[in-house]
């Protein structure tokens, strides 16, 4: 029953999780409703007191983020109504950190921004800042709401702010390439969207809640959880674009600004990935199988090895970056074989899911960092083709030291949060006898240092004489505080590895960062040299004038060639899973198969 | 309450057309349609529930009714910026395919500077 | 058997007719007629499952306005379509997806018979607690008190919608006005249609509105009445859509959530809850909301049809337009 | 008195069936548009018209006859209008399929 007005169920300081929606959406209404100049100052000035609710939340909320999300967390009930007829906000551990970084990153992109989309004082509002200001405060609202939202329907309201806010970034340029990306990313997304729908009325039609606890409650073994499970999830992996439902992703994260690329790869898609957490862990943590939760991993696995091995063979420096966000989507799947629990039949709250979410924050800055660094490379440069890239470690230091320190962090160097979240999921594979995914994991990390070390070899190389001349002509200055920007958010991902995350995260006492120096190295070397390796072996390394790299490698003969042909393979496959009908076919194979291994999978 | 059943079976079959509809047809408009067929479908299952629960002298559960109406205003904005974003796209490259290269295949973008 | 049931089964049989002939038809402006077809009929079979809110909203928003939206591009888009059909997959791929849509659609069925009876429902809480607002429509009262956050929120969707399309204009049109793609030339009949109509259509939009606290209807559903009037009037010539950069069209696209947020914001201080109403003054503080968002829905509706802006704000110095299009910089 | 007003409304509506059944075979059997047109239209107006009539004598109250009128009339205005605009359609593109 509905208590009327505010009664128990919110907790001291739920005030705050509603000014977390609220600042945001405020921010968007008044810049509309103003335009011009205060369009952008509006948006500006909405960040530092975002940034500091979501710091007070993640201050306000209970140290007890190992349990269950129960009445234990933050909890403001909305109009004073309690569910099921009303909706709750609930910030977890998990919703507290994930406030934090996305409001870190969000004011480091609304920086680096000022430089592609300020508004002169007295100048005519132009399409694209005014559209810019607006959907950044837009994405942060939408994030924030899929955060803290404990309704499945409210949830889906909150991706639909996502979608809508994500795909105009994408084109906002206006050219044919991005338009048709930005097409195909709202047509998927909202397939993805309409199953999502679907799951969420079969939820309420046999337990008449969408409320999250309730349902964690009420949920049991049935075929209306059990096919309400599969399309959700499957609807949500085409909003994560987790491999084979990636078709729309690699043009629209290369097509945007950099600024938007930053915000799409860095969160947006991390909304869809959360909500698959809330799905798995709070609202059925008993229905998954063994075979279900496999199932996840492996795709996640396949999108590593797809996503990297596209990525080496990249020609351009943002659609690079494009495909690796594709293999660390990836690898935030694996989290799920490693915390189903086959004792109990239930997902376990434990090193594997801090290490999902600690890999999830760590790729939201460093990926961040890394578009806005190549962003700030292509405006010096005047393009962003890797071949032609030698110089601008001499033309944007700064930009390219935050691309360095990002690709560093991302590739689990300590003392990043990748490295921490790594050594978690290690853990968590040797502790529940997975080797396979442990091997995976390492693999993973490898890849990003053999797609780093091959960008940071032609951008570090001197200048190339004969295109010298060339460039000069129309390369652009960077100012110094977009490659700032960048160069925080790589500390801040390269320094995650550091803070005690016991508060929020349910980190096993004990796992810390490596002890002892031998293993700090070799933690730190190994996916250096193993990268070196697989870049030499598989990138893509001719230059316009046939530089002495691409002579070197050449001489490696056979091995060189097998790897080519694997990574010419593996670009056909992906060209062929990322042809419509082809994802289409995916996404039922994969609805069909969810529903079937969460089925049989007991 | 046959009509649960009825228009229950209704919902479904519809949702699969529009899955189909949406995924098999090249055409983005006719996706458009399909995406528009399957929201409907599962709008209407949303109703058969809200339905189902009739009681306290309503004729239906009115949460799910209420979440409908949400819903079909919601689609009714994507279907809109789709539209936009099709013509758009067709506008500027003389092509409505979502095949890769396409985009560069119609008459190069006249890009408005 | 009576003649209800049999009366059931022929509309869901019709409504799956013409479900098929708009996925199968080759032409797709005939696809979309079907559509249209489609949602009206589907407003009949929302009436026969208790929800005449929702009919209302299906007829208006699914079936009209998505269908006023649809004939226009395809009539725009009819030039390139035959290169593009041909791009249609392989008949063995094409079985493959049909079988998995059965698949699929065969599990929703199967839920369907699976579901707990009797069904779980909110609806005798939803009448308990109907008191707190005094609105005798349990719709409205969801609508506006229980899930008030959902509404505020997808007025936001709306807003991010219109935005979206304006942004896809040419950057020299920024500022501009929207042109109604399929406006008719000037014609004596539409013209004396949208004078006779529009004054009897905005009474009947404020109505829908008015009733809505105790009967069927609801801001959306009188903002889509209203949003077509607009349009009715556009379309016979009768009025401009405004230059987007005009201060007031800003105003009227943010006032509906922006009140909506306020008051909200004024339960956290007055009654302790976000969303909440103070005791005794739910009623007409939710009547101030929806009539703010009953402007705010009808001019997006409207605005969402009409497209993005395709030609500049007139010149500074043409008086003749009266409408000072850089007002927002001032 | 109500066998006789039920009685008025079987006439009326079964009536108005048959002008309907006529204008949806007209709609599909004639050749053009324009007498397609014509066979929609007349049969569409007047069979709502005594449909509605037919339904007026069950209708509970005064003001829900009024309610049922005002349809007829609205689909009047539209139905009209909307035949213009297709006829001049029509005749514009010289459409005589």
């Amino acid at each position: 029953m509905a208590v009327p007005v505010s009664g128990p169920g919110s907790t001291e300081g739920g005030a705050l999780l509603v000014l977390a929606i609220v600042i945001p959406v405020a921010a968007a209404l008044l810049g509309f409703a103003a335009g011009g100049r205060r369009t952008e100052r509006i948006a500006l000035g909405a960040l530092p007191i975002g940034l500091t609710v979501a710091v007070l939340i993640a201050a306000a909320v209970p140290p007890a983020s190992a349990v269950p999300l129960t009445d234990g967390v933050l909890t403001y009930l909305l109009g004073g109504w309690a569910p099921p007829l009303g909706v709750a906000l609930r910030a977890d551990g998990l919703s507290a950190v994930m406030l934090v970084i996305a409001a870190v990153v969000v004011c480091a992109v609304g920086v680096f921004a000022r430089a592609d989309f300020a508004i002169a004082d007295g100048a005519a509002e132009t399409r694209a800042p005014f559209a810019f200001w607006i959907l950044l405060p837009m994405i942060w609202a939408g994030l924030n709401t899929v955060f803290l939202a404990g309704d499945l329907f409210t949830l889906y309201v909150a991706l639909e702010i996502l979608t809508f806010a994500a795909v105009p970034l994408v084109c906002l340029d206006g050219r044919g390439e991005t338009l048709q990306a930005a097409l195909r990313y709202l047509l998927f997304a909202l397939l993805g969207s309409v199953l999502y729908l679907a799951g969420t009325v079969l939820l309420y039609g046999a337990y008449g809640t969408l409320d999250i606890v309730l349902l964690s409650q009420r949920v049991a073994v049935a075929p209306a959880p059990l096919v309400a499970g599969a399309l959700m999830t499957v609807g949500l992996l085409a909003k994560t674009a987790l491999v084979p439902l990636h078709l729309w992703l690699p043009p629209a994260h290369a097509g945007a600004p950099p600024a938007g690329s930053a915000l799409l790869s860095a969160l947006v898609v991390k909304g869809s990935f959360f909500i698959v957490v809330r799905l798995w862990f709070d609202v059925m943590p008993g229905l998954p199988s063994v075979a279900a939760t496999q199932m996840l991993s492996t795709l996640g696995a396949a999108a590593i090895v797809l996503g990297s091995v596209v990525a080496l063979r990249q020609e351009r420096l943002k659609l690079l970056i494009a495909y690796s966000t594709l293999a660390q989507i990836g690898y935030l799947f694996l989290l799920f074989g490693l915390a189903f629990d086959v004792d109990s039949a239930a997902m376990q709250k434990g090193d594997a899911l801090a290490g999902g979410m600690l890999q999830a924050m760590s790729h939201a800055t460093a990926k961040a960092a890394m578009f806005m660094a190549a962003g700030s490379i292509y405006v010096a440069m005047g393009h962003d083709r890797i071949a032609a890239l030698a110089g601008a470690g001499r033309r944007v230091p700064v930009a390219v030291l935050a691309f360095a320190l990002g690709g560093v962090a991302l590739a689990g160097l300590p003392p990043g949060g990748a490295y921490l979240a790594k050594e978690l999921l290690l853990g968590a594979a040797a502790r529940t006898g997975q080797w396979w995914w442990a091997v995976v994991i390492q693999a993973g990390g490898a890849f990003t240092g053999a797609y780093l070390l091959l960008v940071l070899a032609r951008v570090l190389a001197p200048p190339d004489r004969a295109a010298a001349g060339d460039v000069d002509t129309h390369h652009g200055r960077v100012a110094w505080y977009p490659q700032a920007a960048a160069l925080v958010l790589a500390m801040v991902s390269l320094s995650l590895g550091l803070v005690d995350w016991s508060a929020w995260l349910p980190i096993p006492p004990g796992a810390r960062l490596a002890a002892s120096v031998v293993d700090t190295l070799a933690a730190a070397v190994w996916p250096v040299l193993a990268g070196g390796v697989l870049a030499v072996l598989i990138g893509r390394w001719t230059t316009p004038s046939g530089g002495r790299l691409a002579r070197a490698v050449a001489t490696l003969g056979p091995l060189r060639r097998g790897g080519i042909a694997l990574g010419e393979n593996v670009c056909r496959g992906d060209a062929f899973l990322r042809r419509w009908p082809m994802a289409g076919v995916s996404l039922l194979a994969l609805a069909v198969a969810f529903g079937a291994a969460l089925w049989t999978g007991r | 309450m046959s009509e649960v059943l009825v228009f229950g079976l209704c919902a479904a079959v519809v949702a699969g057309l529009g899955l189909y509809g949406a995924i098999v047809d090249p055409r983005p408009l006719r996706k458009i349609l399909g995406f528009n067929l399957l929201g409907s479908g599962v709008f209407l299952f949303f109703g058969v529930v809200a339905r189902r629960g009739a009681a306290a002298g309503f004729p239906g559960d009115p949460v799910p009714q209420a979440l409908v109406i949400t819903g079909i205003v919601v689609a009714f904005s994507a279907t809109a910026l789709a539209v936009t974003l099709l013509l758009r796209f067709f506008e500027t490259t003389g092509s409505s395919s979502l095949r890769d290269g396409a985009a560069a295949d119609g008459a190069r973008d006249t890009a408005e500077s | 058997m009576t003649i209800v049931p049999a009366l059931d089964l022929f509309v869901a049989g019709v409504v799956l007719v013409v479900a098929v002939w708009t996925v199968a038809v080759r032409n797709t402006s005939s696809a979309v007629v079907g559509f249209v077809a489609y949602g009206l009929l589907l407003a009949l079979v929302w009436v026969r499952l208790g929800a005449p809110d929702v009919a209302l909203t299906e007829a208006a928003i699914g079936s009209g306005l998505t269908g006023a939206l649809l004939i226009g591009a395809a009539a725009r888009l009819r030039a390139g379509e035959s290169t593009v059909a041909a791009e249609r997959p392989g008949v063995p791929v094409r079985l493959l997806i049909a079988a998995l849509a059965t698949v699929v659609a065969a599990a929703i069925a199967g839920v369907l018979l699976s579901l707990p009876d009797p069904a779980p429902t909110l609806a005798p809480e939803a009448t308990a607690n109907a008191g707190a607002t005094g609105l005798g429509n349990p719709i409205t009262n969801v609508l506006m008190a229980f899930r008030a956050m959902d509404t505020m929120l997808e007025k936001v969707v709306l807003l991010l919608a219109v935005l979206g399309i304006w942004s896809l204009s040419p950057d020299a049109a920024w500022g501009g006005r929207p042109h109604l793609p399929h406006r008719a030339e000037p014609d004596a009949a539409l013209e004396f249609l949208a004078r006779v109509l529009t004054p009897v259509g905005v009474v009947l939009g404020i109505a829908v509105l008015w009733v809505s606290a105790d009967h069927p209807g609801g801001a959306f559903q009188g903002a889509t009445i209203l949003a077509a009037m607009w349009l009715l009037v556009l379309m016979a010539g009768l009025g401009e859509v405004p230059d987007i950069g005009r201060r007031r069209l800003r105003l009227a696209l943010v006032v509906g959530p922006a009140v909506f947020l306020t008051i909200g914001l004024g339960g956290l201080v007055v009654s302790g809850a976000f969303l909440s109403y103070p005791q005794g003054f739910a009623k007409p503080l939710i009547l101030a909301i929806e009539f703010a968002m009953i402007l705010t829905v009808a001019t997006t509706l409207g605005l969402l049809v009409a497209g993005p802006p395709v030609a500049g704000p007139p010149a500074a110095g043409s008086a003749a337009a009266g409408s000072p299009a850089r007002r927002a910089a001032p | 008195m109500s066998v006789l007003l039920d009685l008025v409304t079987i006439v009326m509506v079964s009536a108005g069936m048959v002008f309907f059944l006529a204008g949806t075979v007209g709609l599909l059997r004639f050749p053009d548009t324009l007498t397609r047109l014509h066979a929609l239209t007349k049969a569409d107006n007047i069979g709502l018209g005594l449909v509605v009539i037919g339904l007026v004598p069950q209708a509970g109250s005064l003001r829900d006859g009024l309610k049922l009128l005002c349809v007829w009339l609205l689909v009047l205005l539209a139905s009209a209008t909307v035949s213009q605009l297709v006829a001049q359609a029509a005749r514009r593109e010289g459409d005589s399929s």
